[in-house]
């Protein structure tokens, strides 16, 4: 941790970053995220078990990114947000100091976010274990059961959005949701309403979604949303091969394909 | 509110036979929107249209529905029905119902209902419909040609006789590409430069055609009609206006053991000079890599020898830049080399050659001034092992295509050989003679019956070298799959042909797709065989895929018409059936937030970064603008985007949606 | 019992299954009159959201239908689709929607008879599906909970 | 270094030398091996032309105990075994649902994940990068390479050396001091699985083999399959009817050359159970053949 607060401070005051993103004891014993301008307070950042939030859901903001070249902590899903970013023109490479995290905690060097790329290409890449547990419980289920699943936890949702706010991917200025030439979306929280967003969020972060899991966090009704973006970077990884937030290049998994991609379902 | 016509075609009995067309008429004109519905007999006849225009004009429409036959029979006859009647014509709209209901279906009501159900699906996609105009392009008039061997000729020659001006790039110091290389020319066995080299010298005459050797493609932008290009001109190191093409320098040159690319290796240049005596243009190039003085900083004998003093050592790169209207690319093929077979000793056995090392060694202009002698020592062999399919259809070596020229050619170095060498055997190992064409499979024919050429179906599985011979071990399939062993002097492999070296980079340059082994990929395999899938770039020759003289030829006159046929008018008019990304109101209001997922996705490249910038030039806003110069229409961007950011123009998504809920609307109202 | 007719959607590309179709009528081959069609450029075009909206709005089963694989107008809005179709299946499979209500199928500018087998093929699963009760029962409690609240 | 080995049927009978020779120069190396407990048959050809299952299952089954007992990184000597298991790793990773019949027939859990070495890649990884320093006296001799079919080939599975040319025996004898002739048997058939019922085609087929190698001068032919050795050696008798003259050029194991360079004695290495004599110190090149008369030669030559 002294490792981390000393090399933020340095990156501030030799003014390489102008701003540095990462976790500070907040109240009830929780971590919460804190923005740094100032070298004298870097002493304030920590890192350890509690520090879950996916912290790349600041860097498309305008009062975020107004600061320039920023530092920010990252543990993996950071990074992988990072990457995602910066392969759709989000943040500019150059822009961004991740002061990675590695799995035991310790503070990695990261030169470039090449660097980065080369680091998460090295690691396994999945969902938590906690979440694939239960969504391997939820694939064995029938149809039916799940079908009945979703539809009970969907049916709470009240569309407050707040899992589309902690989504570092759903930067988009206009959601479809918003669309009302045509009304994509029935605007109502009704089962309707709620399982076309559901689908639609799902929809729009297959190949892109990092398995941070702060969708699910974020919901004030504890619906576990983050398993069906999960489940979708599983099935993109099986069925063609990719995993979200593991290259700067625009090689998200459907924006590309691969002439031979396997179906057993089109007649 | 939209006020639509309703016209509803019996098509003789065609349609009315299954369908109650007056009902579907009569319920149309209670629709939403529609102030008039009608029936007739024949919409498309005269009189039909007629009765469109007229009630256009009557009823003031807004749009029209013609009930009638599929959009891709009479849609075009209706769109200048409404044009002629002052409509814009992308108001019309067709309801298919012969084809997908009248036709399909036996008589009854569901049928009745079916037809009215497209018919108010398509009243539904009227009334959301937009004007549209077509989208005009201006055109460049001058053509660029990539690549001059015999395609590359071709094409220039023909575009620049049709009066527009031309420009040739080639990368090696002298036009004429394979062809020049070649002894003589199957069937007929005429001489390859003597029915190339003129074509070659009107290139240079023509005072429609711009050449440049020693040049190439350093970038392509733009669109159809508009392409902006960059050349390089590569450093000759010689003034060629000054130059004569005496040669003085090229015979004074002390380096002279260079291997000459343009006799495959089998012969040897001096590091000053002209690839071949027949060069075009007749300037020699200095090899920088081999040249006494850039290797050393003494020698200058080229400069102290040259008549006209137009040695330039100093001489730097150009880059040149043009405006360029359309592209024709015939960057040709290359073949393998013996080194690509490790079973046929992977390079190190001197006698086994290529196809086109041996079209050196027969021609008359080559090292050995056209005595068949083997590399090794200079020996007249007196056995030869042509093998074709060299590495073609050969999935293990990932060519798996049949080269296509070399069957030919193999019969053609056989019968040469043969006709040089009396007392010499020559053996063919072939998997199939494909001899497809005018007076091919005769010529075949002639090689094994009067040439007495031994032909031997199967393949060779190994050459090894021993006590100075090539053992070839290979198999008669014709024979139970016998083992045959033969002794040789020489091993001939036609190898395959492969894209030539740096067409990806050059496809990437272009836009232009390319095929798994990195030939370009034309528009549509039977339809399109010349085009690419970017507009205005065009094919010819090899480049696509190995072919011979006469198809490449053909292909060059055919991308020439189709370049002569873009030139023919000033504009270019295309269908606004465009995607567009919302700007309005301004661009730096658009909801598309630049993340350019969207750009991977689009096979034309239609997808560009548009910039906005304050004041002070500081970059505000990033977004996709489309070029309606290359976007085809698919709308594979539209369905991609998630800000629903980019719509087509055509198929909205309004229209799309709207025709969702209408053609699920419950039943006759 | 009057035998169930069920309502079908089939979202279909311009260059191959809906000149396909149009050759089924040309060669005069029947088939069950339960689908109607909607003509898109490319299977490319086709947002996954227009076949919730089907389902949304009364639709038992979905026909998407394009060009075989390499056989695209457009050279690879087809593949693109490929990738959103086996995308979406896999997550209407997750959430329990049965996926057998929708039929995928590449039906080329040849194939009218195929087209004719696609149609009453699919009629006949939806058919024996049965209504789309589980969808429509979610929007019918929408639209009661709308009178509700409104 | 610890490495898991699996020896196969050859290596504890007709290929004793091969065996005691592995492990002779991988003590000298410092090369730990430790068999794969409880190991069956690999099947070897019998399996495969009989029941695909069985031809998946026991490979597997070896592969899944090496995967029990926490061996990553396994060594097969023989080319067969080494092919065998080799394809089936590759059969089974490529097809979940094999996979899963294949684990419910083995009782096993198999996952595929062994990188399985043959021994010139064992060679390559753990002895060539030590060897400058342990060699006492140079291979100084010219010999042929023979790789067979086993090792080099189906290329798309094992992925393995250029299969038409293959050098990496060739490159290992290079490094001992010696000389790899260029030869054109490097990969034909020696008969292989013949050897127990057609002994007369083993006789041709070896036979072309062992002509070449002595008629270019080769002092002895060095192999890395216990087949090919048998069938060279071994079979001798067959051969020299097929040529119809004495042939006493030696066939050694690629890991008896190295154990040779290493200075290990020749019993340790097992040269004493060769059929054909193998006398490397004395040995002298016989006439080349092509200066003697040409023995008749009954394949098709035109």
């Amino acid at each position: 941790m002294d490792n981390l607060r000393q090399k933020a401070k340095e990156l501030l005051e030799s003014k390489t970053v102008n701003l540095v993103i990462g976790y500070e004891n907040g109240t009830n014993g929780k971590a919460r995220a804190v923005f740094i301008t100032d070298p004298e307070k870097t002493g304030k950042l920590i890192y350890d078990e509690r520090c879950k939030q996916n912290l790349a859901v600041y860097l498309n903001k305008h009062e975020v990114k107004h600061y320039g070249k920023i530092a920010i902590v990252a543990p993996l899903m950071v990074m992988r947000s990072i990457l995602v970013l910066v392969s759709e023109c989000q943040v500019k490479k150059e822009n961004i100091v991740a002061l990675g995290i590695g799995e035991d905690g310790s503070l990695l060097d990261f030169p470039s976010l090449e660097v980065v790329e080369k680091y998460v290409a090295k690691i396994p890449l999945g969902n938590p274990q906690s979440d694939q547990e239960i969504l391997d419980k939820l694939n064995a289920m029938t149809m039916e059961q799940r079908r009945a699943f979703w539809q009970n936890e969907l049916e709470r949702c009240f569309k407050c959005y707040a899992c589309r706010a902690a989504c570092p991917m759903c930067y988009c200025l206009r959601c479809t949701v918003e669309c009302n030439q045509p009304q994509w979306i029935s605007a109502p929280a009704h089962p309707l309403g709620n399982l076309e967003w559901h689908m639609l969020r799902t929809m729009h972060l297959t190949g892109r979604c990092v398995s941070c899991g702060d969708c699910g966090r974020a919901c004030p009704l504890n619906i576990p949303i983050h398993l069906l973006t999960m489940q979708q970077a599983e099935e993109a990884f099986h069925m063609f091969g990719v995993r979200a937030g593991t290259s700067m290049k625009a090689e998200s998994a459907l924006s590309t394909y691969k002439p031979d991609d396997k179906e057993n379902f089109i007649l | 509110m939209s006020r639509i016509g309703v016209f509803v075609c019996h098509c003789g009995e065609n349609i009315s036979a299954t369908v109650d067309v007056a009902k579907v008429a009569e319920e149309a004109s209670k629709l939403p929107g529609v102030v008039h519905s009608v029936d007739y007999k024949y919409m498309c006849s005269d009189p039909g249209q007629t009765l469109v225009k007229e009630a256009i004009k009557e009823h003031n429409l807004t749009g029209v529905v013609v009930a009638a036959c599929s959009p891709r029979m009479h849609e075009p006859t209706f769109r200048k029905a409404c044009a002629q009647a002052g409509l814009n014509p992308y108001l019309s709209e067709m309801a298919n119902v012969r084809e997908h209901c009248s036709w399909v279906h036996e008589k009854s009501e569901q049928t009745t209902q079916k037809a009215f159900d497209v018919v108010r699906t398509m009243v539904s996609k009227a009334s959301n419909n937009a004007a549209l105009e077509p989208i005009k392009v201006p055109v460049t008039k001058r053509a660029l040609v990539v690549g001059g061997g015999v395609a590359g000729i071709q094409a220039a020659l023909d575009i620049a006789n049709t009066g527009h001006k031309v420009i040739l790039v080639e990368r090696s110091p002298s036009i004429g590409g394979h062809m020049a290389q070649l002894s003589e020319t199957f069937p007929t066995l005429d001489c390859s430069q003597c029915i190339l080299t003129p074509r070659m010298v009107e290139v240079a005459q023509h005072p429609n055609i711009t050449l440049y050797t020693h040049s190439e493609v350093e970038s392509v932008d733009g669109f159809i009609g508009n392409f902006h290009v960059k050349i390089r001109k590569k450093a000759r190191s010689l003034d060629e206006d000054l130059c004569t093409g005496c040669g003085l320098c090229t015979t004074k040159c002390p380096q002279k053991k260079i291997p000459s690319e343009f006799e495959q290796l089998l012969g040897t240049r001096p590091a000053i000079y002209t690839p071949f005596p027949q060069a075009v243009p007749n300037k020699p190039v200095i090899d920088r890599d081999n040249c006494t003085f850039y290797k050393t900083g003494k020698c200058k004998i080229c400069e102290i020898v040259c008549p006209t003093k137009a040695i330039r050592f100093d001489q730097e790169d150009t880059i040149l830049e043009v405006e360029i209207g359309a592209i024709v690319l015939a960057t040709g093929f290359d073949v393998k080399h013996s080194d690509f077979f490790p079973e046929y000793g992977k390079g190190k056995y001197k006698d086994v050659i290529d196809g086109l090392q041996f079209e050196r060694l027969a021609s008359a202009s080559g090292p050995t001034q056209g005595m068949i002698r083997r590399p090794s020592d200079g020996q007249i062999p007196k056995k030869i092992v042509f093998i074709a399919c060299a590495g073609s259809r050969d999935p293990a070596k990932g060519i798996e295509y049949c080269s296509k020229i070399c069957c030919m050619y193999t019969a053609k170095h056989a019968m040469l050989y043969k006709h040089k060498v009396h007392d010499g055997e020559a053996h063919v190992f072939y998997m199939d003679i494909r001899a497809g064409g005018k007076m091919y499979e005769e010529f075949v024919r002639r090689a094994i019956v009067e040439d007495h050429v031994n032909y031997t179906r199967g393949r060779v599985s190994t050459i090894y070298e021993l006590d100075g011979k090539l053992i070839v071990k290979g198999a008669d399939t014709l024979l139970g799959a016998q083992s045959v062993e033969i002794e040789a002097d020489m091993v001939v492999l036609a190898t395959a042909g492969v894209a030539s070296e740096g067409s990806e980079d050059l496809a990437q340059k272009m836009h232009v797709s390319y095929d798994q082994h990195k030939f370009f990929a034309e528009a549509h395999p039977k339809l399109k065989p010349v085009e690419t899938n970017t507009g205005g770039i065009f094919l010819a020759g090899a480049c696509q895929t190995t072919r011979d003289i006469p198809d490449s030829v053909a292909m060059a006159s055919g991308a020439a018409v189709k370049v002569a046929a873009l030139f023919s008018s000033d504009l270019l008019t295309r269908e606004p059936i465009v995607a567009r990304v919302n700007r309005i109101p301004g661009p730096s209001h658009s909801t598309c937030v630049g993340c350019f997922l969207c750009q991977p996705v689009c096979p034309y490249q239609a997808i560009e970064r548009e910039d906005i910038k304050d004041r002070a030039g500081n970059i505000i806003k990033s977004l996709a603008r489309i070029n309606e110069g290359l976007c085809q229409g698919c709308g594979t961007c539209v369905a991609l985007c998630r800000s629903k950011s980019i719509d087509l123009l055509g198929y909205t998504d309004n229209q799309m949606h709207g025709e969702v809920l209408s053609v699920l609307e419950e039943a006759f109202v | 019992m009057e035998q169930f007719e069920p309502k079908l959607v089939a979202f279909v590309c311009n260059w191959c299954t809906y000149a396909g179709a149009d050759l089924t009528g040309t060669s005069r081959i029947k088939y069950a009159t339960n689908v109607r069609i909607i003509r898109f450029p490319c299977t490319g075009r086709i947002d996954f959201m227009l076949i919730s909206k089907a389902f949304a709005n009364g639709a038992d089963g979905v026909i998407v239908s394009g060009c075989h694989p390499n056989d695209c107008h457009y050279t690879s809005g087809n593949f693109h689709a490929r990738r959103r179709w086996m995308s979406f299946n896999a997550m209407l499979t997750f959430m329990g929607i049965d996926p057998d209500r929708i039929i995928f199928s590449w039906v080329s500018a040849a194939e009218g008879a195929k087209w004719a087998d696609v149609v009453n093929q699919s009629v006949e699963q939806i058919r024996k599906l049965g209504p789309f009760t589980e969808y429509q029962k979610l929007v019918q409690s929408g639209i009661e909970e709308e009178n509700f609240n409104g | 270094m610890k490495l898991g080995i699996y020896p196969g049927c050859s290596l504890t009978g007709s290929a004793r030398d091969y065996n005691e020779s592995v492990f002779a120069i991988a003590k000298a190396c410092d090369i730990q091996l430790e068999q794969v407990p409880d190991w069956n048959c690999c099947g070897a050809t019998a399996a495969h032309n009989m029941n695909k299952e069985l031809s998946l299952s026991l490979p597997a089954r070896i592969l899944a105990q090496a995967e029990k007992a926490g061996l990553t990184d396994i060594v097969i000597p023989c080319a067969a075994c080494y092919s065998r298991l080799m394809v089936t790793q590759h059969e089974l990773n490529n097809d979940p649902v094999l996979k899963n019949r294949i684990s419910e027939i083995i009782e096993m859990d198999f996952k595929g994940t062994t990188n399985i070495l043959n021994v010139v890649q064992m060679i390559d990884l753990y002895v060539s990068p030590v060897l400058k320093e342990k060699i006492v006296k140079n291979f100084s001799h010219k010999v042929a390479c023979y790789y067979g079919c086993l090792m080099v080939r189906p290329y798309k599975v094992l992925q393995y050396d250029q299969h038409e040319d293959p050098q990496g025996m060739d490159n290992v004898i290079r490094l001992l001091g010696g000389t790899a002739i260029d030869w054109g048997y490097k990969v034909e058939c020696c008969g292989a699985g013949l050897t127990m019922s057609k002994t007369e085609i083993v006789g041709m087929l070896s036979g072309k083999i062992v002509k070449d190698a002595a008629r270019r001068g080769a002092q002895a032919i060095v192999v890395a399959c216990p087949m090919c050795h048998s069938n060279l050696d071994m079979r001798r008798p067959a051969i020299n009817e097929y040529i119809g003259e004495k042939m006493d050029i030696p066939v050694i194991y690629i890991t008896q050359a190295i154990g040779l360079a290493l200075g290990i004695d020749e019993k340790t290495l097992g040269l004493q159970r060769h059929f054909v004599p193998v006398k490397m110190a004395e040995y002298i090149p016989p006439v080349p053949e092509s200066k003697k008369q040409k023995a008749k030669e009954p394949t098709n030559t035109i």
